[in-house]
């Protein structure tokens, strides 16, 4: 058993730690030594509890088993998953550790003394606010990152869920939480506790319902924000300063990523997590389609096009991802780069689903990532580029984000393909993006569009070269 | 004239949001996908609440309610431990190799 | 097993450390004299050391060794409180006409 | 008298805003704001430890009569100040700040009971150490700084001291601090306290002494951290968090500083400390000089050039701030600008003597920051550009630090002014800068030299447009 400052400081060390292990996510370069100064941080926090609990009994055997239970599937899942499926593992593991902090809170509420925080039916009053908080946010993660799950997945509809009323309902259930902890902390009933806790289920579940499946990137984010402070509020409950620390960053982070997300479509936050878009809106579009001629083509026109080039630049979208298109590509690039053409990609902030999304395919194929450009950085480039291949990308491209303001995609930056010489276009048919907004470059006169699936297509291409 | 220990707490907690605060900006967009697990990896360090709580039982009664719930809360955590750190070196693994083709 | 403020105050300068550091670094590089000048101010927040020594002088005799000392050292992080303080305001002001000649 | 708690909720509070002073400085826009921020917290650190002490006798009359001296003092000097002495006034005011943490820290070791430390002859030992090291930072950055400040006015002439084992002299001294601090724990004698002080005012000149004049900038700068290091030590003493978080503060920014500095010149940090630069190094170049021709022109044949220009980058230096003509300058572009000429200033990061130091001229003589580039941002418009108006910069534009690995400023980042058509020159002679090196630009073909004062020229061209 170690003493109380001598463990304050391992865990100061292991937030230490933390920090250094996002700090590491800078570049790429220094990203996999930040993970195990990550990796590193957990072994001392988990090191120091069981020395500071310091009770090796029977007990001590059966934590070993349940977190090599744990571990094990864990590290089943990390080798199994396709890159692919990135969204749904991280909305899948929120709502782990969404339960988990409510499950801590459970312990904590009934074996007070274990904790220090008093006796059962007579907790120190700051403690049990503390870890209602983390308790009620945590269900909320749990619950919400579950919708989040299914939705993604696809096993539950994408189509936003809504009914009358729903804010206000939802406005009310919030409030009753904040009731009974109230009468939680004046009474020290247990029966508040557990429906404090049943009432944050519920609505984690009532407040993502309505928010569309497409939408869910930020609603994941949003959680992985949430899911920091619950931690963070377990940490004031157990006075652990690593888990102070680490709620706070994971906090932050969360909020950012949901922030960034929401500037790259530029539409605010309120608006996404009020939710009813992105579910079937596209449909009142759908009557302008086909009366426009649009000029189309076959692998071949395709291979034609791109061998004459000098200079071509990619931009994947959600389409190469469902496609699973990644591998193709890298080699259609190959073989364009071994005929002397200079070849970039362009990634949108907020290309596919979530942010990095394209990054993290691309690395998969194993494209170098300085290949790899940032809309910053790339944009002014169309212009001197002989071939734009915009392959399952769709609205991070529709130049009506530039020009009419009536567009709800207006104001959100977009990369200029339209700038090139010609565009080929990559898509399995004239249906709209994510935004339900027709992309009036399919029309244009330097435009190609290949209607096939992306991984095909691309194969076919490669071929024709 | 003692400072009660929560303002302490407090402070750091504050500390810990402005740090946090630049440390994610400062992550390059590319890598906001492994940022994601990571900090899902790390927010796993609630587990530290878990083991408490799980060898709190009695010597008698191992699994009383409350280390019930910690079993189980160590049990989450760790898949969350596990597949969030191997999860995100794998992605790494994969930026890694690039510098090499250039 | 309370833990000693020290380690809290301790973890407080650490993260304090991060938190400049990455405060500085996103300091324009054309702000940067003001930023020196700033910092100076701030740092004569030893002033409530001073007063403390000041103010601790009996009433008998308000000037004794100690409190001499406070007083000086008032003096002299007065001179860079309102110094620094008012100096970099006079410098960013000057900044501030800009935008308006553009 | 307020508690204990809301007096460190406050300070706290004060830490924060100063956060956020620091953060406003991220562009000129937020600074203000930043500045009033800093100005809040000082306020609240003030006001709370009157508070918290709460003993209003007479004394409290005396600290407001001496505070309204010092601060009649401060902004006395903040306004008479001629923002060519910034770095004088810098290295003055850090004078102060250590001299104050040493009297702090001579009270506390007096009347250690008003500070809750202990009892005279009886101090805590962590209290000890923490004031010790305060006392003897806060005395090597008093004296050091006073030297710097004597140098940097002229006072005090600029080339190094040197004497044999000054290095071993300096590092025995290093370790008697130690040693006497060592006693002083143990002994808790006076005797010891005094000459532990003494002797570090004594380092802080040795160490300063050796270092060339121009070399000034790096020492305010490591000066500015050390004084954050010092302001630390007292705040653990004094328990004080608003200290500790701006000793933090104050210590990174001046760490940051130097090494920005130091990148810039590209010189090591440790050869800047251990001195003998910069004073008479230039003699062994002056042979050279005077053997190739060198085309000289008059203010006429330069407003000729300027005049018929379309484009004008102008580099101002270290001579410009000497000869105070940047309001001429301002005076010259805007008659450019009239006649239509695109104009546009390249400040190198270390032109000048301080940091930012250009950039101050300029914003006090009017110009607009957003027609003020760095290095980074404009190198590659030399190329585009028909005349580079060099005025009192010189080794920021030597292309020998591109081209002579053998060359002290080997490495260093320059400004391209050779590739603009033709390049002007103001200085005063052919002799070299800073570094002491020749500069081959003067003797090319499309330089011309302008020998003048550059204030007295700048007027001389504006006359001549
Ligand atoms: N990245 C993020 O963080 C994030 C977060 C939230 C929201 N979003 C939103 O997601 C959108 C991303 O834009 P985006 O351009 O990447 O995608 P998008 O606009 O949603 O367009 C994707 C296109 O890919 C095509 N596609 C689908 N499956 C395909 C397949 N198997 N083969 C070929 N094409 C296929 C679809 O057209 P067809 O059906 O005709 O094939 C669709 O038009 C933006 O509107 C953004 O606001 C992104
Ligand atoms: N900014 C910083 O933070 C910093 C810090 C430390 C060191 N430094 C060093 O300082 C140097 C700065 O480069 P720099 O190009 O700005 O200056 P520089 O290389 O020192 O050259 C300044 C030139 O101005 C001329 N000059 C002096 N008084 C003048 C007057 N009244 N009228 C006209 N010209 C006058 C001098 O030539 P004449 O004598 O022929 O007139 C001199 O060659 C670099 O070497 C840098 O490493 C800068």
């Amino acid at each position: 058993m170690i003493s109380a400052n001598l463990s304050a400081i391992f865990y100061l060390v292991s937030g230490i730690l933390f920090i250094l292990a996002l700090r590491g996510l800078s570049s790429p370069e220094t990203s996999r030594q930040g993970n195990l100064f990550g990796i590193l941080g957990m072994i001392i926090a988990i090191t120091v509890t069981f020395l500071t609990v310091g009770n090796f009994s029977t007990s001590t055997i059966y934590v070993f088993i349940f977190l090599l239970v744990g571990g094990a599937i864990g590290a089943f899942i990390a080798f199994k998953i396709p890159m692919t499926a990135m969204p749904e593992l991280v909305a899948g593991f929120h709502s782990l550790v969404g339960l988990a902090a409510v499950f801590v809170a459970i312990s904590a509420f009934k074996n007070p003394e274990a904790f220090n925080l008093g006796f059962p039916g007579d907790i120190k009053l700051a403690s049990l606010i503390e870890m209602s908080i983390g308790a009620a946010v945590g269900a909320i993660t749990f619950s919400g990152s579950i919708i989040a799950f299914l939705k993604l997945r696809g096993i539950m509809s994408g189509s936003p869920i809504t009914f009358p009323g729903q804010h206000i309902v939802n406005l009310l259930i919030g409030i009753s939480i904040f009731v009974l902890i109230y009468f939680l902390c004046s009474s020290q009933s247990e029966s508040f506790f557990w429906s404090m806790i049943a009432i944050s289920f519920l609505i984690g579940v009532l407040l993502i319902i309505p928010i569309g499946g497409a939408d869910m990137p930020v609603v994941i984010s949003m959680l992985n924000s949430y899911s920091g402070w619950a931690a963070a509020g377990i940490g004031f409950t157990l006075e652990n300063t690593a888990l102070i620390i680490t709620g706070a960053l994971v906090g932050s982070s969360g909020a950012i990523l949901s922030y960034i997300m929401c500037k790259g479509m530029n539409r605010s936050f309120f608006s996404v997590i009020l939710g009813g878009f992105g579910g079937d809106a596209s449909v009142s579009n759908d009557k302008k389609k086909d009366q426009k001629p649009v000029k189309s083509g076959n692998a071949e026109d395709a291979a034609f096009l791109l061998k004459n080039a000098s200079s071509v630049i990619i931009v994947p979208g959600y389409g190469m991802a469902v496609a699973q298109a990644q591998h193709a590509l890298r080699e259609m690039v190959d073989t364009l780069k071994k005929n002397d053409i200079k070849v970039s990609y362009a990634v949108h902030p907020v290309a596919g689903r979530m942010p990095g999304h394209m990054n993290v395919l691309l690395a998969e194929a194993n494209v170098p990532y300085d290949e790899v450009f940032e809309l910053d950085d790339i944009n002014n480039d169309f212009a001197n580029t002989d071939v734009a291949f915009v392959i399952g990308a769709n609205d991070v491209t529709n130049p009506v984000a530039k020009t009419d303001p009536q567009s709800p995609i207006f104001g959100m930056p977009v990369l200029d393909v339209e700038k090139c010489k010609s565009v080929l276009f990559v898509k399995r048919s004239l249906s709209p993006g994510y935004a339900g907004v027709d992309n009036e470059l399919f029309y244009r006169e330097n435009t190609m569009m290949l209607f096939a699936d992306a991984k095909k297509m691309t194969e076919d291409i490669v071929k024709n070269i | 004239m003692e400072i009660d220990p929560f303002i302490f707490r407090f402070s750091i907690f504050i500390l810990a949001i402005f740090v946090g605060y630049y440390v994610v900006w400062s992550v390059t967009p590319s890598l906001h996908t492994p940022l994601m697990s990571v900090t899902n990896a790390i927010s796993s360090v609630i587990i530290v609440g878990a083991i408490i709580a799980a060898l709190a039982g009695s010597s008698e009664n191992i699994f009383e309610i409350s280390s019930i719930f910690g079993f189980l809360a160590i049990v989450l955590a760790a898949v969350n431990i596990f597949g969030g750190f191997l999860v995100t070196q794998r992605m790494l693994q994969m930026y890694k190799k690039k510098k090499k083709n250039k």
